[in-house]
């Protein structure tokens, strides 16, 4: 563990993602697809920064990316006659982090305190809370939204901004991805991770070691919000260039979350990515092969891999390769 | 070692089996593809049903009745190509996307629901590609610049004129108005519209609220309408909230004179929801089984006719679905969406989506849906909306007067 | 100075008063015992001095700061370390990784980063005599084995103050004299004072402590010298019964 | 009475019954000793049905037992006071006595043994309407004996009665298990980390080691070996 | 005006209420016995709603006649899905771990493409859609591996496995429905006259189900205190170790209460859909669930008759609280009233985790 050898498992990664992307650039008309399981690669490694290092099921984990979109869409809508060219996106990224930062800090300094069942649920709660809120103040526009296709061709012109949402905002999710893996592999193997481990086994005990659990259970929670506000920032704002509560704050991407944390391997680093790549093509498969019936086959599936392979894809590779030299790439 | 093998290919094979279908399908010479990214699952499952069958409905007499279209000196069939985006934003993008690439499709049709709309429209505009819209009703969605986005649906803001126009001719000691409605992009707009149009016929709003989309009891807010005592109430927004509005006024005994739920008051199924409860109530409709329109009619009115007639189009939308289902807006819009293509390609003689954009763009025509016309961003302004009332089970068309099937229950009877 | 002292601590859930108006000290470097039966309070008491509950009266000093309100995790940053009657360690955890958590995080932590907390780790290891487990995740091991590591963890800390729940409870009259002269070789060697809970192990509390507070329904019944607590006609009554007189005439 | 053979069981992976072999006799008080990790709990769960066999037989009453579900065994009369005495806490120690009685053969005899175990410990009788949870350690552990005799049992299993308790009261308890043998004849396994006081109260006593059976004999036999006292027993 | 308003919402919300507590408390019975948080709480609410609709409208029979078939539902529903995957998770037995390897799966591929040929030439025979084929092979493949294999018990985490699980099987049930019903959102219209009060208009339908509620209520109360049954499943709630050593079938408990807790939901689907009997459709369970999330969490989450409590409580918040924020300038009072609730929730999770009902610590 020792020297240099602590960083190398980023090298699997790096090179899932890039064949990943490499794959999207030469296989003609197949962008979309990767860009899409590059979104769910990075939802997966933004949740899991949370999720899985800590254990705390984060229900209304979809509100950082509702916010995050919102951050991008208030700016460019709000900015787009000031002439600041590519300018406008570099302040979009930072309104949707700092609105999700905001929004996390408000969240964990009430939810944090609770656990197990009570911290997902009141979780949820916020994410639902914020939407009736926005939708009942009129905030941003209440549920009539923000539409920002118009802004966003004013601000950097029609073809660029063309660009910017079939492709750029699509290379914008992989760099959350890999950030969000950066940050992984950096907390797990340094002081916070060890403080996350320990707080995730038995958080008393990690408490009467001198961990301050509250401190690190924060960072943890406001790292993995904010990749998530970058995150619907550009997977949502600037690809679809629009925005409806109902829309961003729909719960069920916190259950896709889940899902892809859990198939890959809570808590590890490629677990995320092995998810996301098996949801996404499974998914995007079904949903050719058998438009309208993709659920009812996906439900039953998921279920039998929970069951009976529960530590994830990563979890069993971690096991066939302990002892072998490919150990200190697979954590 | 054998067994492994024998399980690996055992595997591969049944691998193989789901994944083979999915191989893209190319369009042979003398065919023209249509994509679709359907909902066929999520929360538009239903109007993604209806869609579909429509396409197809129309699909099958466009190929069958009146034999192809007749294109750069051929006959060439249509060939529809749908996939399942659940509803989910993501997932209009790679499958619109596979759909213009790897099925290399002609023609694509958006989603349901404004957002999901706009969630293909960047893609759509990046390949240059025809993008009907037969579900987005949002005014918005035309006012961002895209250039190959052209609507079928009527636009939200026209909804209710003429059920406020009805009003006033039937009675005009009816003044106020409470508009009750669900808190979205749809409704606001539509509700919108009927307030303007309501200020301009001089009708006085006393109530105005709206309730979360997905309510499950109105009670509250209803109890509020009913102290400010209106002749009419406007509001609506989905179906299930519709059904919901209706029967929950019944519940608290308010007795307006006129009730007008967008949305759901028009489907078939609403009768068949609330039964007694259902007599007297009304729904703006972009089209309905009912509605009078004929080649006939058209001629009449110096327009162009296209596609079977009412009763033509319901037989194939049941064969197309395998249900004894009725259509309702969602298939015929949809349906009347391909029409338009089909004639477009016609006129331009050509495939090529920017020669059909510019057809389409000239384009006026009517069919079993009614009128269609665009204007020069994509947005429909042909289309005129039918007021339809349930009287005794069955759904009359009591307004405009030119289309009417029946005459206007008003007042309407009083909930028991 | 004392290193702890408690003042009038209290402590009630519901209507039960688990901890009543209990004061003492304890001196750096002391051995002491904390005896009592179940529910007498000893261990709501022991997560008072560590911050696991907040007392609802008295104060509480610790190396002559306040530490009344303080939260755990303060507490072990001023050297309170602190091992559990049920051990704990972090199961997924190596027992290299388990005790290096201690060495990064406690009293002298803060300042070792990783690498080096592994290094401390690889000493404590040693001295519990536990090299070949070290790559092992901590869950798989013994019982007897899991409390070393936790004693190891919380040593690792440099503690001034080792409080230990039940460090002898399941154990043979064999394993309490190793763990007695284990404990008293960290006070020997380390100048940690501990304080050791135990519950009804007379040969443990003989042997180990130069002080024993007996408490009984959560109030202080005595705190004395060991020879004279066990021999105190209070404790004789409410607690130790006829065991007291057999031990005391063996020993 | 019971008769065990070969047992072998364990959690998960690990195997912590290595195929120890014990006899219970009709009316007597059988004292299973041996230190922490032996798997004497363990032995304890399999005999009841908790934990599965892996292999080895069980026989109670003459009956193969091995894989009857707990419950079946519960009504055969095969009861166990646990470890950590597991009360319902937020019931009253009526409501817990009555629980006691759930298995079948023990309901209609209820009031009886209500009277028994008032009997035994009056103090129970008194506190009939106190939550469980508010009782001392002592007390408590008083509902859980009490609770096991009202079912009845043709053999009790008592797994470390004395764990957490003050000397004083241990003796108490200790006093109770002889007054049950001799009262009302009821056999009893005994499960003991204080091996000097269970010496005295057992008629014939197993020494465990990690997993196996590393001698028996009457207390007298165990007491005489100064090998077996070293190297198991610590004494 | 203000007051006859406030007064009017008060009694609609503690009629609403108290169905909306008896519609919790499935999901407070089995969060209290396993431990488990049923996402899918939802999905069974609707099937409780179709079953009083199907009854309704093609038998006549009345919906509170329809209660005892839905409980009946209900519990096989719950003893099918409990065995089938909820029980490799949570159950205290499933220690008996067998390991599921290569060979076992390739067993159970061997049995999904058997099957997936037979449904094939089945499905010419019986019209069965291509669809529905693959998942009855899977769902086969899967109780293959399970039952002949058994399941493997989490160590780590069976919280989060079944918070998936049972997401999961609300969504396979709601797809079902939907291949069955389709999308359509169905109502019917059982009358049996109002109540006019003056100053709201109580249906007597609303009425008969706050009634039924509050029956079911009370009786499950009376069988967890008064009767053997419910002290064996209370006991497995305080206990499961000191239940089992008294003879207390745990894993049964463990089932019956999620067969019981799924019968409960569904009865409540009835209830539900006497009060709102239109919207009938695969998917209205969702706003339920969030619902019944924030109620259990005012009762208590653990306690099923604190649930009922917490729904009323939630009922008399919820529509009282429209009046109040009405009165304000600005805003949307409908989607205030939601933000309201939920804030409320925190501030219990905050003040008050063990709900309103218990006591603390």
């Amino acid at each position: 563990m020792r020297g240099s050898g602590k960083y190398l498992p980023i090298v699997p990664v790096l090179a899932a993602y890039a064949l990943l992307l490499l794959y999207g650039l030469a296989a003609p008309g197949k962008w979309q697809l990767v860009a899409q399981l590059a979104f769910y690669c990075a939802l997966g490694q933004a949740f899991n920064l949370f999720m899985g290092m800590t254990g705390y099921v984060d229900f209304g984990y979809v509100a950082f990316l509702g916010v995050g979109t919102y951050g991008m869409a208030v700016t460019i809508s709000s900015l787009s006659d000031g002439g600041l060219g590519l300018g406008i996106i570099l302040i979009g990224f930072l309104a949707a982090a700092v609105f999700s930062t905001i929004l996390a800090m408000a969240v964990g300094a009430v939810a944090l305190r609770l656990r197990g069942a009570y911290f997902a649920i009141a979780t949820i709660g916020v994410n639902e809370g914020f939407r009736y809120l926005i939708e009942g103040a009129r905030i941003w526009n209440g549920a009539d939204g923000i539409i920002f296709s118009r802004h966003l061709k004013t601000a950097l012109g029609r073809k660029m901004a063309m660009t910017v949402s079939t492709f750029w905002a699509d290379i914008f999710v992989f760099g959350v991805a890999v950030l969000a893996a950066v940050l992984t592999l950096y907390y797990l193997r340094n002081k916070v991770g060890y403080a996350l481990l320990a707080l995730r086994e038995d958080e008393d005990a990690a408490k009467v070691m001198g961990i301050d659990v509250t401190r690190y259970k924060i960072i943890a929670f406001i790292t993995s919000a904010a990749l998530a506000g970058l995150l619907g920032a550009s997977g949502w704002a600037l690809k679809l260039t629009y925005v409806y509560p109902p829309d961003v704050f729909e719960i069920h991407y916190t259950v896709e979350a889940i899902i892809i944390v859990l198939l890959g391997g809570a808590g590890t680093l490629m677990g995320p990515i092995a998810g996301g790549l098996i949801y996404g093509v499974s998914k995007y498969f079904l949903a050719i092969t058998l438009p309208g019936f993709q659920l009812l086959i996906f439900a039953p599936i998921i279920i039998a891999i929970i069951v009976i392979f529960p530590e994830g894809l990563v979890g069993i590779l971690k096991g066939k390769v302990h002892g072998t030299s490919l150990e200190k790439f697979v954590i | 070692m054998k067994r492994k093998v024998l399980f690996l290919s055992v595997f591969l094979l049944a691998a193989a089996g789901m994944v083979l279908p999915a191989l893209p399908c190319h369009a042979s010479d003398g065919e023209i593809l249509i994509g679709h990214p359907a909902c066929l699952s999520g929360s538009y499952a239903k109007a993604g049903e209806q869609a579909v069958g429509g396409i197809q409905a129309i699909l099958d007499w466009v190929n069958n009745t009146r034999g192809g279209i007749a294109v750069e000196g051929r006959k060439a069939s249509l060939v529809y190509k749908y996939y399942d985006c659940e509803s989910k934003k993501e997932s209009v993008t790679s499958l619109l996307e596979r759909l213009i690439t790897s099925d290399k499709v002609h023609f694509t049709f958006a989603p349901y629901s404004s957002g999901l709309t706009l969630a293909g429209a960047p893609i759509a505009e990046k390949y240059g590609m025809i993008y009907m819209d037969h579900g987005g009703a949002s005014d918005k969605i035309f006012q961002q610049g895209f250039e190959y986005v052209v609507q079928t649906i009527g636009p939200g803001s026209l909804y209710h004129a003429g059920t406020l126009e009805m009003v006033k001719a039937i009675d005009p000691s009816a003044k106020k108005v409470a508009l009750a409605y669900a808190d979205d992009e749809f409704a606001r707009s539509v509700m919108k519209g009927a307030e303007e149009r309501a200020a301009e016929l001089g009708f006085e709003i006393v109530f105005n609220r709206t309730y979360p989309a997905k309510v499950t009891d109105l009670t509250p807010l209803l109890s509020d309408l009913k102290a400010s005592n209106p002749d009419v109430i406007i509001g609506g927004g989905h179906f299930e909230d519709g059904q919901l509005l209706n029967r929950q006024l019944a519940d608290l005994g308010i007795q307006p004179k006129l009730l007008s739920l967008i949305a759901a008051a028009t489907l078939p199924a609403f009768g068949e929801a609330l039964g007694d409860l259902a007599e007297g109530v009304m729904g703006p409709s972009h089209w309905e089984y009912g509605v009078t329109f004929s080649e006939k009619g058209a001629k009449k009115l110096g327009k162009m006719w296209i596609g079977p007639n009412q009763e033509e189009f319901v037989a194939l939308f049941k064969k197309a679905v395998g249900k004894d289902m009725i259509p309702d807006y969602h298939a015929a819009e949809a349906g009347a969406a391909v029409l338009a293509l089909v004639l477009a390609v016609e006129k331009a003689d050509s495939l090529d989506p920017d020669d059909v954009r510019e057809a389409l763009g000239d384009l006026e025509f009517m069919s079993f849906y009614g009128g269609w016309n665009i204007d020069e961003t994509g947005k429909q302004v042909g289309h005129s909306m039918v007021d339809v009332q349930w009287q005794k089970g069955q759904r009359v068309i009591v307004w405009p007067v030119a289309a009417q099937t029946g005459k206007p229950l008003y007042p309407k009877p009083d909930f028991k | 100075m004392p290193l702890l002292k408690c003042e009038h601590v209290s402590k009630r859930f519901g209507g039960m008063v688990a901890v009543d108006d209990v004061s003492f000290e304890i001196m750096s470097g002391e051995l002491m015992a904390i005896v009592g039966p179940n529910g007498a309070g000893k261990t709501t008491m022991f997560n008072l001095i560590n911050g696991v509950f907040l007392p609802d009266e008295g104060h509480i000093w610790f190396a002559g700061v306040d530490v009344t309100r303080f939260p755990s995790y303060k507490r072990a940053h001023l050297g309170m370390g602190r091992t559990f009657q049920i051990p704990r360690p972090f199961a997924s955890a190596t027992v290299q990784e388990n005790i290096a958590i201690g060495a990064m995080f406690g009293a002298a932590g803060g300042e070792l980063n990783v690498e080096e907390a592994m290094e401390v780790a690889d000493e404590y290891i040693d001295l519990i005599g536990l090299k070949a487990h070290r790559n092992k995740p901590a869950g798989g091991l013994t019982p007897i084995e899991k409390k070393l590591v936790e004693i190891a963890r919380a040593l690792a800390m440099k503690p001034r103050l080792l409080l230990m729940d039940e460090a002898m409870a399941g154990m043979n009259p064999k394993d309490i004299d190793q763990m007695v002269t284990f404990i008293r070789h960290i006070r020997d060697v380390e100048g940690i004072a501990v304080v050791a809970m135990v519950e009804h192990i007379m040969r443990a509390v003989a042997g180990l402590a130069e002080r024993v507070m007996v408490m009984h329904q959560g109030a202080k019944l005595v705190d004395e010298p060991t020879r004279e607590a066990l021999n105190d006609p209070r404790v004789i009554e409410v607690y130790l019964g006829r065991q007291a007189e057999e031990f005391n005439a063996k020993g | 009475m019971l008769k065990v053979e070969n047992l072998q069981s364990g959690y998960g992976p690990m195997q912590v019954l290595w195929g120890p072999d014990i006899q219970v006799k009709p009316g007597t008080v059988t004292s299973l000793l041996g230190p922490n990790g032996a798997g004497k709990s363990t032995l304890l769960w399999t005999i009841l049905g908790a934990v599965r066999p892996w292999e080895g037989k069980i026989f109670f009453e003459g009956e193969d037992v091995t894989f009857e579900p707990t419950h079946k065994k519960a009504d055969r009369g095969l009861v166990m006071v646990p470890e950590g005495k597991h009360l319902f806490k937020e019931m009253t120690v009526y409501e817990n006595l009555l629980m006691g009685a759930y298995r079948k053969g023990a309901q209609e005899e209820r009031e009886a043994n209500l009277e028994l175990v008032y009997s035994l410990f009056p103090i129970l009788s008194e506190r009939r309407t106190q939550r469980a949870g508010f009782l001392s350690g002592g007390q408590q552990q008083m509902v859980t004996i009490g609770r096991a005799l009202m079912a009845r049992p043709r053999l009790l299993m008592m797994d470390e009665p004395s764990q957490g308790l003050a000397p004083k009261i241990v003796m108490e308890i200790f006093e109770t298990v002889e007054k049950l043998k001799e009262e009302i004849g009821l056999t009893i396994l005994l499960v003991e980390q204080n091996a000097s006081a269970s010496l005295e109260a057992a008629d014939y006593v197993y020494v465990m080691h990690e997993g196996v059976i590393m001698a028996e004999g009457t207390p007298e036999e165990i007491e005489a070996s100064h090998e077996i006292k070293e190297a198991y027993l610590g004494i | 005006m203000f007051f006859e308003q406030l007064s009017g919402n008060l009694v609609q919300g503690l009629i609403l209420g108290s169905v909306y507590g008896m519609a919790t408390m499935g999901l407070s019975l089995i969060f209290g016995v396993l431990q488990v948080v049923n996402v899918g709480h939802g999905a069974f609410i609707m099937v409780g709603a179709f079953t009083a609709l199907i009854l309704f409208q093609s038998l006549g029979v009345p919906p509170i006649l329809a209660i005892p078939v839905a409980l009946l539902i209900g519990m096989c529903l719950g003893m099918i899905f409990y065995y089938g995957a909820v029980k490799p998770l949570v159950s205290p037995s499933g220690a008996g771990i067998r390991k599921v390897g290569r060979r076992q799966l390739g067993k159970a591929a061997g049995v999904f493409v058997a099957v997936m040929i037979a449904m094939r030439i089945l499905s010419g025979v019986l019209d069965l859609n291509i669809a529905f084929s693959i998942f009855i092979a899977i769902i086969l493949m899967y109780a293959f591996l399970v039952y002949v294999y058994g399941g493997r018990r989490q160590e780590k985490g069976p919280e989060l496995a079944t918070l998936l699980v049972t997401f999961s099987l609300g969504v396979i049930l709601e797809e079902v429905v939907k291949q069955i019903f389709t999308s359509e959102a169905r109502g019917y219209n059982w009358d049996l006259g109002k109540l006019d009060l003056g100053f709201t208009v109580l249906p007597f339908t609303k009425i008969l189900a706050s009634g039924g509620s509050l029956t079911v209520a009370v009786l499950l109360y009376l069988w967890f205190n008064k009767t053997r049954a419910g002290m064996a499943m209370r006991s497995v709630v305080e206990d499961s170790v000191g239940a089992r050593v008294c003879g207390v079938n745990v894993d049964w408990q463990y089932a019956l209460s999620f067969s019981l807790g799924i019968g409960l939901t569904v009865t409540s689907g009835v209830l539900l859909t006497m009060f709102i009997p239109v919207g009938i459709n695969p998917y209205m369970g969702g706003g339920y669930t969030l619902k019944a999330f924030v109620i259990a969490v005012l009762g208590g989450l653990a306690s099923p008759y604190g649930a009922f409590f917490g729904g009323v409580v939630f009922g008399l918040l919820e529509n009282g609280s429209y009046t109040l924020l009405a009165a304000l300038p600005g805003g949307e009072p409908f989607a205030l009233t939601r933000f309201f609730s939920f804030v409320m929730l925190l501030v219990i999770l905050l003040i008050r985790p063990t709900g309103l009902l218990r006591r603390k610590g």
